[in-house]
This record gives structure tokens, sequence and C-alpha cells, in this order.
């Protein structure tokens, strides 16, 4: 993966030097990873119970847009005030987050449909609160401390960026680190043999979908930081590019095996890519095309390199359908 | 090497010359070469991960050997796929079943022989009466319209069983069979291997029931670590000298029970318990200290007791004490919290994660017990955890992060254990504990039950196992029709009057 | 150590915007999507343009309708620091903050379809939104003999033209024929002539007796008008609104579309380039401006707005004036 | 216990083995609500409406059906639809040529096979997960259609394809309206049935079970699992190419930017149609109950007076609730399967599993 990410950004470097390692380009690439990167940590800890998660993106732009319209209801009043309760509309914002995932939890953990189908419906309920709420238009202001932080930088490292770090270091603790990450990948792995260690389903998947929700309460944040307007439609094309960044960074669809890493590697490919593609005037398609060559490459390689080492395991799928049968 | 051709015998319908398998860095076969003649049965006998089952799959197609060749009526392969050896006549019982879960028992029956016969269409009505028949035959009452993946462990070895069966086969290898079942059905399964060695079909036969092996077989071929070590009659062996072949060294498996402290507490206590449609009223009681053995026939709702008692189905009515405590299981947790450990019947699927490392699985049930002060895992502690179980349970892995999957049953088996053993339980209720495990290392687990019982842990047996029962239970109940019927203690405890309880 | 990504304009600033004779110039058109007609026809203008001019102009765009891949096409623009950007934005408001940052590093920014956005040099309209809308109504009301049933479609709710052209519509309407009413909030069609049609079929279910139908996306009455022809009311019921004539072409022969409205992509592309091109080099743009485009030859200055300028390119097409379009 | 067993096996079939019985009182309930919201939606023109749109859906949702059966989960299929009949348009008026609408659909056919084999390919050989491949290959098929065959919508059809477009098999006129049944229903129909008998009926069909029950045991029972998914791709790429014709004669213009991205809502309607995600499982009388649902769903809001703000939630919340329900059913089912045959350990583990997304769904 590493090696990937290495390989591209020499390639682009070759390809087109002048603008590729420009610090512009290079400050937007650290830029533009973020929102999009938090979104793909999410989705691989859905991924990582055998689940999915399709209603990130709608549960960002809700909370996007919840903030936004709270800051501009405060301000309307006093414009100072508003300021200051930043940190009190955030802490909204984010749980407006988590609020949509408990409710992704209940229909998966509690009620037990399955994530695709569950999310799936929560993604259009809560899009279409969205559209309901906006009326369809684009809301237009955010905290001016946010957007300050959102353009700012930290030795020339937009402050964005360093968030990502930060937020894949928290999750790379809680999946490494701590009992519920253990419960999480076991429970992927095979639910069966999961209750039998006595690990406690519905618990783990709705604590599975409260995170993934809070995840995308803060991507929603990161939306409003890195320009203060918030949308219902924005980012529609982030749910796919996610799963895609996802199974990139070798997240195992049906559950049990994912790694933090990978998933930060993995954008960083992608967004290094895409600029790179923009550098050297490669059309949007094309760039398309590179995506699917990018993952299909990928998966080919680590298999045949995996398959050297050890006998080819059934082919995903027969194990869960036997485990879970 | 006793198995140069007598003459006059006929010439062998199966042989397999110098198989090697390398699996990474494990040598599962090193030069193993066998010969089987028509309507012989020959039995394969060997530790686990002696490359036992591995040998099979070459034989079935299922893997491909290193080097090596099998010859089948003189036509020699490399290699075969699964497509050659069935068309050649070689059904194989394997030791996963390899079932399909999702389909159900009558087509699982005979779609086997529906791809190997390359039809191209497929009729499930028409299915029915062939896969009738051989359940008639084999006198069982599998409801073939049942889909497997809701069956218990045994109805879905008897449908692997009655898969092989089912078409005419001239070689049947069958990769421990018998692991799930009870006398009787190993008794009519017995029954069909005469009838149709008689009709000349040729059988292997691999088992960790030494008795069974006896019972059956014309020949005996030992395999130690992936090398052969001998081929000798069935009639020139006994137990004993089998073991031995095996394992290189002596095998206890006399009655060992340590003698209970006078006054030793009782640990769990069961009053009256009753799920309808599974058992009703049991009632007995575990000491600190105590071994005690479970069994009864298949379906006579031993395993129900255990599951729930461990909270899988909820018993309706009764009470249960832990440590005197009157605690009320509900759910998994319950029992887990309580101090209660369940090693399940069905290993594969319930008692591991197969993709995941042996160190994940043993971890598995006790990281809430393994916490910084931070909440956090403590790596420390669970490395030293998982070592200490990995070597005090003997696994044979090249270490603790291969995953389970490639472990031989045996191994497998141990990890499950120490899974539980990593939590400490109170209790520890362990489903058929030595199922598809050798008779070294079947010792070697009682043993350590025997250990974890002098610790004080109580320690619930339930097989179907009778000498196992007997080495190492202080009471037996046996169970029947969902009721405990009999307890047997102390002098009682012997294989003879258990199977007379059992059966009656 | 802190600082902005904003930082370092006057570094680069000069530089990017400096060079008179057009030659030494690149200027980038962002489009809503590529590979549409639509946009294929403001290329064909933008390339003509860089022809006439030397100017090395090309467009850009997603491969759909996303306000966050314009984001990203323009950021990586910015590291190749064109002398100007134009954009037509798929979401005004969410461009706002990377074209900051686009005018930081002294690139001039003009937008196209975007009345109201921020961090641009100069906005360009092909005619007043709220002119247009008003002038479908009345053609669509002579159509009804300003009586009777109509609807409105939109390719989303959150599409800040469309909106704002029913929006003038409807005003207009309540005001001027009262004999007419709006059934329906109006409908989304997501720009996708199957759903249009859909939807139509719907209402034409649920109102037997709707007279008019006002589409918005390019995609809304070609999709309505076969939802017209299949019911065989071609005669009976009204369809107008924003369309290509390439793609209205078929419907507006059997009367299932009656009237199609559009201004032309490719001199709408031409006319943002010439207006970056005057400001690269240090002109302005203000009442009355001639670009010297059909159009656009004299520019309004819409009120309420320091920077938003219009043109008068509308254009009103029936099945015989559509015929003269080739795109 | 005989008895139980045959009450079991009664209730079993009427569940339907992937709980169709439940989807059936869905969708009862839903038509029903929708005709007292509003009684013109129970009329002939609103019932053929809905079985129009429900066409090219149902075409899709067969092939997805074959996949998600066979264990995985299928990205590419609209892509494969729009490049087959894109490109079998843009060809002809490139050419200037007409190859008839059969010429067209054989044309389609052997682009959408070709993909297929690809995807079947890349899956079998290297044993990958369907999702990732064909999330791959989806980019690939439409950034290759829309960079070298071409983005721009085009307007006429050949005529062979545009012969059929406006073709009704049957026209009525009623008071409510005039009611016609596009004749592209009847090709979904014999698909639906064939592909219905393949499953039920063929080794070939059975053998996608298989696969998709255990592929290791399906290798060892025989079946070519290589041979099988890679014939079952290039099966699934000509019914995708066949519901991009479908869908551009009957949209009467070659659209190559539209279907992709809608890829998400044609799984759904399968697994609410009980297929499992994990394999192995999945009927088409399921799957076209799970279609009709979410077209039913799609095509009423506006007779049932959703104001349009508030149709994405509608949508979302009618979707959540069928399945719900059906989830719950599912649930009660296992359930009560234990409780019927007696001691039988048959209802143990697996059965009462309450954490089973494709239990809980099948
Ligand atoms: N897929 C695999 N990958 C790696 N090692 C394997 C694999 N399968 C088997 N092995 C190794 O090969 C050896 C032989 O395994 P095998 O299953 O044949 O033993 P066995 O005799 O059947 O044991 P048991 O009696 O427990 O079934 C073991 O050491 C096992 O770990
Ligand atoms: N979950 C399942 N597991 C295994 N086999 C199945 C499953 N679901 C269906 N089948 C088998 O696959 C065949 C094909 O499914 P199909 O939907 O065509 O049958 P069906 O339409 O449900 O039957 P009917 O038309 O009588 O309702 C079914 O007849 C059944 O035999
Ligand atoms: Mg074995
Ligand atoms: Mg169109």
């Amino acid at each position: 993966m590493l090696l990937l990410v290495v390989a591209a950004f020499a390639l682009f470097t070759v390809l087109n030097p002048a603008v590729f390692l420009g610090p512009i380009n290079l400050q937007n690439i650290a830029l533009a990873s973020p929102e999009v990167g938090v979104l793909a940590l999410a989705m691989m800890l859905a991924m990582l119970t055998g689940g999915i998660d399709l209603s990130l993106v709608s549960i960002a732009n809700l909370t996007a847009i919840t903030m936004s319209t709270l800051y501009t209801a405060i301000a309307a009043g006093d414009p100072a005030r508003a300021e200051q309760l930043f940190p009190v509309i955030l802490l909204v914002g984010v749980a407006v987050g988590v609020l949509g995932g408990f409710l992704n939890g209940v229909l998966v953990a509690w009620v037990g449909i399955t994530p695709i189908l569950a999310t799936l419906g929560t993604m259009q309920i809560y899009n279409g609160i969205a559209v309901a709420w906006t009326g369809g238009k684009t809301l237009y202001g955010a905290p001016a401390g946010l957007t300050a932080f959102g353009q700012s930088t930290v030795g020339g490292i937009p402050t964005l960026f360093v968030v990502f770090i930060l937020v894949a270091l928290a999750i790379g603790l809680l999946v490494n680190r701590t009992p519920l990450g253990l419960k999480v990948t076991l429970q992927g792995a095979n639910p069966m043999a999961a209750r039998f260690s006595g690990i406690n389903s519905s618990r783990v998947l709705m604590s599975t979908y409260l995170t993934t929700g809070l995840l995308g309460g803060i991507a929603g944040v990161l939306f409003l930081a890195r320009n203060p307007t918030a949308s219902a439609d924005y980012g529609a094309s982030y749910v796919l590019l996610v799963v895609v960044i996802a199974v990139l960074a070798g997240t195992n669809p049906n559950g049990g095996f994912a790694t933090v890493l990978g998933v930060v590697l993995a954008t960083l490919t992608l967004q290094i890519v895409q600029s790179g593609f923009t550098a050297v005037r490669l059309s949007a398609f094309e760039y398309a095309m590179a995506q699917g060559v990018i993952l299909v490459a990928v998966m080919v390689f680590d298999q045949v390199k995996w398959r050297r080492r050890r006998r080819p395991a059934p082919p995903v799928g027969a194990v869960s359908a036997t485990t879970t049968a | 090497m006793t198995t140069t051709a007598r003459s006059g015998t006929p010439a062998p319908v199966l042989e397999v010359r110098d198989i090697v398998k390398t699996f990474g860095g494990v040598t599962a076969l090193g030069g193993v070469s066998l010969d089987l003649r028509p309507g012989e049965v020959l039995c394969l006998a060997g530790e686990n991960g002696c490359g036992k089952s591995t040998l099979i799959k070459i034989i079935s197609g299922a893997e491909k050997p290193d080097a090596g060749a099998i010859v089948v009526d003189g036509e020699s392969f490399a290699s075969m796929d699964p497509t050659d050896a069935i068309k050649s006549g070689i059904q194989v019982i394997y030791q996963d079943f390899s079932l399909f879960p999702n389909l159900t028992v009558a087509e699982n029956i005979v779609f086997t022989s529906a791809v190997g016969a390359r039809r191209r269409f497929f009729n499930p009505r028409a299915a029915r009466p062939a896969a009738q028949r051989i359940i008639d035959d084999l006198g069982l009452a599998l409801d073939l319209d049942a889909e497997v993946g809701t069956l218990s462990v045994a109805d879905r070895q008897l449908t692997a069983i009655c898969r092989s069966l089912v078409n005419e086969a001239r070689v049947i290898v069958m990769d421990e069979p018998t692991t799930a079942l009870t006398h009787t059905e190993v008794a009519h399964l017995f029954a069909i291997v005469e009838r149709l060695r008689a009709r000349g079909v040729a059988f292997i036969f691999v088992s960790h029931k030494l008795d069974e092996v006896l019972a059956i077989s014309d020949r005996v071929t030992v395999l130690r670590s992936g090398k052969h070590v001998v081929t000798a009659p069935a009639a020139d062996l006994d137990p004993r000298a089998i073991a031995q072949h095996m394992t290189g060294q002596e095998v206890d498996d006399s009655r060992r029970v340590t003698e209970l402290a006078p006054g030793a507490a009782p640990v769990l206590e069961v009053e009256g318990m009753t799920l309808p449609g599974a058992f009703h009223d049991v009632s007995f009681t575990l000491r600190r200290g105590e071994i005690l053995g479970l069994t009864g026939l298949l379906g006579s709702g031993r395993t129900e007791i255990a599951e729930s008692l461990f909270g899988v189905h909820p018993y309706e009515s009764g009470t249960v004490k832990v440590d005197g405590v009157p605690t009320t299981v509900r759910r998994i947790d319950d029992a887990i919290a309580a101090g209660i450990g369940y090693v399940p019947e069905d290993r594969l699927t319930q008692g591991l994660f197969l993709e995941k490392s042996i160190a994940d699985n043993i971890i598995a049930s006790s990281a809430e017990g393994h916490r910084t002060r931070w909440r956090t895992l403590d790596k420390r502690a669970i490395r030293s955890t998982i070592d200490t179980l990995f070597r005090r349970l003997r696994v044979k892995a090249p270490n603790v992060q291969a995953p389970v999957r490639s472990l031989s049953g045996g191994n497998a088996q141990r990890v499950v254990l120490a899974k539980w053993l990593a939590r400490r339980p109170k209790v520890l209720m362990l489903n058929g504990p030595t199922v598809g495990v050798d008779v070294g290392s079947k010792s070697e687990i009682l043993d350590i039950l025997r250990a974890q019982a002098a610790e004080g842990m109580g320690v619930i047996v339930i097989s179907d196992d009778v000498p196992e029962l007997v080495a190492c239970c202080h009471r037996v109940l046996v169970v029947r029709h969902g009721r405990i019927v009999e307890e047997l203690a102390g002098e009682d405890v012997d294989v003879d009057s258990i199977r007379k309880k059992v059966a009656a | 150590a802190c600082g902005s990504v904003n930082d370092g304009a006057a570094a680069s600033g000069d530089k990017a915007s400096s060079g008179g004779s057009g030659s030494d110039q690149t200027m980038v058109t962002v489009v809503k999507v590529k590979g549409i007609a639509w946009f294929d026809r403001m290329d064909e203008g933008v390339v003509a343009y860089g022809e006439r001019t030397g100017i090395d102009t090309r467009t850009e765009g997603g491969d759909d309708v996303s306000p966050e891949k314009q984001i990203q096409i323009i950021q990586d623009l910015i590291a190749q620091k064109p002398t100007a950007i134009t954009v037509v934005p798929n979401s005004p408001e969410a461009l706002s903050a990377v074209l900051k940052q686009a005018q930081a590093q002294g690139i001039k920014v003009v937008a196209h379809e975007a009345t109201g956005i921020e961090n641009v040099d100069i906005d360009i309209e092909a005619f007043d939104n709220a002119d247009y809308g008003i002038d479908i109504m009345e053609n669509l009301a002579q159509c009804m003999d300003e009586e009777g049933k109509y609807v409105q479609f939109v390719g989303g709710l959150t599409a800040k033209t469309h909106m704002e052209w029913v929006g003038a519509a409807y005003d207009y309407q309540t005001e001027n024929y009262p004999n007419m009413t709006r059934v329906e909030t109006p409908i989304e069609s997501t720009d996708n002539e199957t759903a249009a049609y859909e939807k139509a079929k719907e209402i034409l279910a649920k109102h037997p007796d709707i007279k008019g139908f006002q589409g918005s996306a390019g995609n809304d009455v070609p999709g309505i008008a076969r939802a017209i022809e299949e019911a065989g009311l071609e005669d009976k019921v009204c369809n107008m609104g924003t369309s290509i004539p390439s793609a209205a072409a078929k419907y507006l022969a059997t009367g299932s579309i009656d009237k199609i409205f559009f201004w032309d992509p490719a001199l709408a592309g031409e006319a943002q380039l010439e207006i970056a091109r005057i400001l690269a080099d240090g002109g302005t743009i203000e009442e009355g401006t001639d670009l010297g485009i059909e159009g656009y030859t004299s520019l309004k200055k819409m009120d309420g707005y320091d920077n938003v300028f219009v043109g008068d390119a509308g254009i009103a097409a029936d099945a015989e004036a559509a015929k003269q379009y080739n795109f | 216990m005989s008895a139980d067993r045959s009450r079991a096996a009664l209730l079993r079939r009427l569940r339907g083995r992937n709980n169709e019985g439940v989807l059936v009182l869905v969708l009862l309930v839903l038509v029903i609500g929708m005709s007292i919201a509003n009684p013109v939606f129970f009329s002939l023109p609103t019932a053929f409406g809905i079985l129009r749109s429900a066409i090219v859906p149902m075409i899709f949702a067969l092939g997805v059906l074959l996949v998600i059966i066979s264990g995985g989960i299928d990205m590419s299929f609209a892509a494969i639809a729009v490049f087959a009949a894109y490109t079998t348009i843009k060809l002809q008026l490139a050419g200037g040529y007409d190859l008839g609408l059969v010429g067209a659909f054989v044309m389609a056919l052997v682009l959408g096979a070709a993909l297929g084999a690809i995807n079947g390919f890349i899956i079998a050989k290297f044993r990958l997960p369907t999702m990732i491949v064909t999330l791959g290959t989806r980019g690939i098929f439409t950034g290759a259609l829309l960079t070298y065959v071409g983005s721009r919508y085009i307007a006429d059809l050949p005529g062979g394809m545009a012969s059929v477009s406006t073709t009704n098999l049957v026209a009525v006129t009623s008071p409510t309206g005039n009611a016609y049944l596009h004749v592209m229903v009847v090709p979904a129909i014999l698909l639906a049935v064939l592909i219905a008998w393949m499953l039920r009926r063929t080794m070939f069909g059975r053998s996608i079970y298989a696969i998709g029950g255990d592929a290791e045991a399906a290798r060892r029972a025989g079946i070519r699992v290589v041979r099988t998914q890679v014939w079952m791709y290039v099966l699934v790429g000509m019914m995708a190419a066949v519901g991009g014709m479908i869908y551009m004669i009957m949209g009467r213009s070659g659209t190559p930017q539209e279907l992709v991205g809608d890829e998400l809502d044609i799984i759904a309607a399968v697994v609410l149609g009980g297929a499992s995600i994990f394999g192995g499982r999945g009927s088409v009388t399921g799957t076209v109950l799970g279609v009709l649902l979410i077209q039913v769903i799609n095509n009423s809001l506006i007779l049932a007076g959703v104001p349009s703000a508030w149709q994405r939630t509608a949508v979302g919340l009618l979707l959540v609730i069928g399945v719900g329900v059906q989830a719950i059913a599912a649930r009660r089912s296992a359930r009560r399967i234990r409780t019927i045959d007696e001691s039988d350990d048959a209802a143990a583990g697996p059965a009462t599993t309450p954490v089973q997304h494709e239990k809980v769904t099948a």
C-alpha cells in the first residue's frame, strides 16, 4: 500500500513536477483528503463487522446543516454571542451525527435489518430531512472560528489534515487497542463464534454504528470548516468513493479484517492520483478508469503474492456462508 | 512393512505412491504410500496433524500433492481433480463434511452424484426417493426438506455419510465419520459397511476411536508426522499397540479421579430446570473440583441442557445457583458473567474464528479481563496469557499468529479450550471435548481437565465417548428423552454399565 | 508555524495575472459535468475562443454533477496557476472557499449561472433568471389560454437557478393569471428523462385535467413529452421549458413539446472568457460593456449585486425556430 | 413428530424459503394504503405504469440475484448495461448502418457477454471478492465508454431500435385515462421465468446455490467452480446488456450517463426479496416482489400527495418499515421452527441466532 502511494507520487512528479510538486498542490492534497478520509474510516469500521454504512454522507450533511442553521439563527440576534457559542454549536452538530448513527444501530443491532438495507433507507431519510429542512437551498454561514480553523495551517500542513491524522490514530487505538475493537473484529470474522464467546452482538453493532455516526458528524464539521456552506446533497459522490477506498485499503467487505493505516494510505493514493491526473490534463473519465484499474490491480497483486505464501482459502463468502447459515 | 501383496489377493483398486505435501513451512506428508484392495477396510490412524486428512484430500483431488502418484485400477494420476476422483468411483466423507448449508438434506445427498454424472438438469422431487432409500437403509429419521445449516452436527454428519453411500462407489473414504455419533448410529453405519464390502467396495476409515477402528478394519496403517510408521492386520493389533505406534510412547487411558474433599462446596446447583420441547425438570449439583459426565443418545436433550445453562436457549422454569448465588441465565453474557464457560459441540462454526490467528481466538472471550487502567487492552498481559496457554496446551502450530484454519482437528480443539481457560470460569461445560482428538492429545486434554478441577473448577463433560467419561468423571448422569434418568457414581462408573443405561 | 492555505498571494499573484498579450495566457472553464450535450456545446465556444485569441483555453469538469468534484478540480487547477478560471458551479455557495483560494493566488475568477456567488471577479448571466422564468410563464399562459392547472418540474430541489426560474414564474402567474393554478410543489426530476417521464405520468393520472407543464432541467420537457404523447394529449397539454434543440427536436415535431427556452452555451462560454481576458489585461466591466459576442453586446448590471452582469442571450424556440440550432 | 414435521413443512412453504410470504403481505398493505390515500392509484394506468417502470430494474435485479446467490455483490451491471447499449447505438449511427432490432440486441449481448467475462475471469481466477472487483470494473467500463466511445446524449435511435420504442402490448382506454403496457414487459417476464427455471431445475442453477453456500465444498463436490462462475458472469453481463438496451429503447434516446450510480437501489430490491448478501439464498419470486415493492414506493408518492420536499424521506421510511417488518417476521419464524420439531436439536444454534443478517432478511 505504502508502495502504491510512493509509486503514484513518483509517477506524477516525473510527469509534471512543476505543477504537481508545487507547494499549493501538495497542500491541496492534504486539504482535500480529510473529509473523504474520515468517512472512509467510518466505512471501514462498518465493514469490519461485515456491514456497510451508506448513510454516512447524509449524516455529515445533516450535521453541517444543523450547525449552519444554529449559527445563523444565533448570529441573527447577536453575532458575537454566536462566536462564543461555537463549541456548543459544534457539540450539537456532532450529537446529530451520533443520533443518526444510533438510529442505524437500532435498525441493524436491535431490529436486525441487513446493514446495506438499513443504511440505504436511513441515507434517504436523513437526506430527505435535509432537503425538507433547507428547502433545497444551500445554507451559508459558519462560525468564523471554524472557517479560520479550516483555512489555517500548522507548519505548512493544513490543520484539517492534522485533524484527519488524529481521528485516524483514535480509530486505530479503538480497533487495535480496546476490547471493543477486538469484539468488533471478531463479530465480523464469525458472528456465531462471537456469540458463543459471550460477545454481545447487538451491543457491539450498536457501538459500531454509534461510532460511524460520530465520524459522520466529524466529517460534517470538516465540510463546514472547509467552506462555510451546508447543503443536502453535498458529497453524494463520496458514498461509493469511500467504499472504494475502504476495500482498496484491504478491508474485507465480509468482515473481520481491516487496517486503519491502509485506509489513510488508500485515501492519499486516490487523492494523489486525482490531482496528478488534473496536473497532466487527463479527464475525469480517465481518472474513473484509473481508479478501477488501481483497485483491481492492487487486489490481484495482493492475491497472487498471498497465494504463494499460503494455500488459497475458500473465496470470501464461503466462510461467512457456512458460519452464518 | 507387511503390505507386500500376498499372492492370490486381487489387484489393489487404489494405490498411493510416495505422496509429498507441504503447506508453506509445514510438511503435512513426507512420502506416504499405501494400497487398498477391493472389499477391504483399511484404517488410517495417527496423531492430530499427522496428515490423515491431507492424504485423503489428495486422494479425492481436493488438494494437489507436491510429489507422488495416485493409481486407480492401474491408471496413474500425478494429481486428481475432484471430478476424476468421483468419476473413478471414489466417494469421500470429509472431516468438515463439506456440505451445503443452504440446501436441503435431500439435495445435499444427491447433488454430488448428479455433478459426477455431468447431468444438465436437476429435479428436486426426483431426488427424494434416492435420498429416502439410503436414509431408511441407515435407519435414520432425517428431515429431507430441512436445510442442512439448521441441523445438529450429528445430523450433518449423517447427511454426509448418506451422500457418500447414495451412489455406487468403489472406494469410500471416511474421515472421522463417527465423531458426533453415538453407539447406535455407529452400529448402523458399520452394518452397511459390512454389506458394501461384501459387494467388493473398499473403505479407507479414519478415526481416533481405536476400539471402532479395530472393530471394523482389516488392516491398520499408522502415520506419524506425515510419515508412514507401520501397516499391520487389525488382528495383530490392540488399542495400546496402535497408540504406541502413533505417539511413540505409552498412553494411559485408565480411570483416574482425584478424591473430592468431603466438604467440597457446590459450585453449580440446578433445580427443576425445564425447557418445553427440549428437557424437563432437570436437577443436579456440581461440586467444586468435580468432573461430572453427562451422556445419552442423540436428541436426548443433553446438548440442550448445557446450551440452556449457557443461555443459548434460555430455560423457561427452574432455578440455577452458581457458588450458592441464585442466577438467572437469559443470555450468554449472563452465563459468562456468572462464571460459566461452554466449549460447544460445533467447533468449526461455534467455537472458532477460522480465519483469525490462534492468538485472537484464545483471547476472544476474555478481552475485558485484560484491560489496563485506561480501559485499553493490556498487550503484555494478553501476550503472556496466550503464550502460557499455547505452551500449556501444547498446540501444534508454527506460532500463535497462524490462522486457526490451518490447524488440525485436535489442535483446533485445544485452541477452543484455551479460549475458556483464559477466562478462568467457575464452571466449564465441554460438549464432546475430545471429539476428533487423538488418543495422545485426548489423555493430555483429560489431564488438563483433571488439573483444572483440582484447582477447584467445576467441570461438566458432555460426551458419547464412554471410556473417556470413565477415565475422568467422578459422576456420570444419563439423559433420556430430556430427563436425567440415572446417576452413576464411584464404582458404578464403568464402560458396560454406562452403555447399558444409555441404551436402555 | 501557523499560517493559512491562502498565503503566498503576493508571491505568485502578479506572476499569474501578468502578460497582457493573450498568447502566454491559460484559461480553464470548469463546467458542471463533462460530456453532456450542453457543455459539449460550451466547449465548442471555449475552443473557438482559444483559436481566435491564441489563449490556451480548455474545459474541465467532473464525471457527474457534484459540487465536491468541482471543488477538487478547481483546487487542482489553482496549483497550475492559470490566468483565469471561469466556472459554471453546481452549487455556487459550496465553491466560495476554494474560489477565495484561487483569487488569493491572483487568478481571475468568472462565474456563470451563479447569481450571488461569492469570491468571483464577475458573474455573467445570459439573462436575469427572474425575467427568464417570467418569459416562460408568459408563453405557457398564452398557450393555456391563461386558465387551468399546470405543474412545475426542476432538476433538483437543490438546483438554485431552477428554483429561481420556477419561483419567479409562479409569482408572476399568481399576480397576472388568476385563472391558472399550480398543482403540487415543484417536482424533482433529478435531471433524468425517465424520472421526468414517470413523474409526469403520475401527474396525468392524478390531475387528468392538467393543461400545462413547465420544465427546468434539460431532460424535463423531453421526459414529460413522452408521457404526453403516450396519453395522446399533444394538442391538449402545453409543455414548455428549458431544453436544447437536439434533445427536444423530435418532440417539438409532434407537438408534445410546444416551446423550448435556452441560451447558447457556446456564446456563454466565450463571454466568460472574454470577460476574464479583459480583467486579466487590467480592464473593467461596466454597465453597457460590449463583449462583441451575440447576446452580450450591452451588459446590464444586476441591481442588488456589484459584480453580476446580465446579457440578453435568452432564446425561445418553437418547432420551426429550433431547427436552425445544431446542438 | 411426523405431524409436526408436515406442519413445519407447510409453514415453510407458506412463508417461502426466503420469506416471500411476508413480502407479499407488505406489498399488499402498501397497495391498499396507497389506494386509500388516493383511489386513482388503484387503476389500470397506474398498474401498467408501475409494471413499465419495473421492467429495467427487474432485469438488472435478476442478474444481481444470480451474483448474490453465488456469494458476491455486483456493482458493475449498470456500467455494463450502459456500455453495451450506448456502444451499440453509437456504432450504428457512426457507421451509418442499421442492424435492425434483432441485430442491435445481438451486438449488445456480445458486448455484455465480453464485459461479463472480464468480471468473471478476474473474480474466479484470482478468487477476489466480487464487490471489490466489480467496483473496479465499474469505473473502468464507464471511464472507457465515456472516454473512447462517447459521452454525448443521442437524441435519435437507429430505426430498428426506435421501431419498438412506443410499441405497446396492451392499450386500454379507460375513464381514468389511457393505460398502456409496453411490449418490453415480455422479455422481462420471459427472463424471470427462465431464470427461475434455471435456478430450480438446472445443475447450473443449483451449482450457483452450492457455490454460494460453500465454495470449497462445491469444489470438492466436483463442481467446476471457476468455469461456473465465469459462465454466470457472462450470463449476468448479457442480462445487463438487455436491460441497458431496453432502457434506452424505452427512453427513446442514447444516454451514456444515466443508470450508473443507481446500483444500490437494485441491490437493495434483491436483498429485500430475501436474497442473502452472504450468498446461497435467494429466489426469483422474492426478487420480483422486492423490485415491485420498491417501484410501488417510488411511483406512488405524488399520487399519495406527499409533498415533493418530503418524498426522499418517505421513500427511505417505507423501505425501512418494509424491511423491518420482514426482519421481525423472519426472527419469529426462526423461533417457531424449534418449538415445532420437539427435542430435535434442529433449532439449536443457527436457526435461533439473532445476529444473522441473512437469516433475518432471508
Ligand atoms: N490449509 C492448510 N494450511 C497450512 N497447513 C495446513 C493446512 N491444512 C493442513 N495443514 C497442516 O498439515 C498437517 C496435517 O493436517 P491434517 O488435517 O492432515 O492432520 P490430520 O491427521 O487430519 O489431523 P486430525 O486427526 O486432527 O484431523 C497439520 O500440521 C496441519 O497444520
Ligand atoms: N434459500 C434457498 N436456498 C436453497 N435453494 C433455494 C433457496 N431459495 C430458493 N431455492 C431453490 O431455488 C429454486 C429457484 O428459486 P425460485 O424463486 O425460482 O423458486 P420459487 O419461484 O421460489 O418457487 P415458486 O415459483 O414455486 O414460488 C427454488 O425453486 C428453490 O428450489
Ligand atoms: Mg483430519
Ligand atoms: Mg434526455
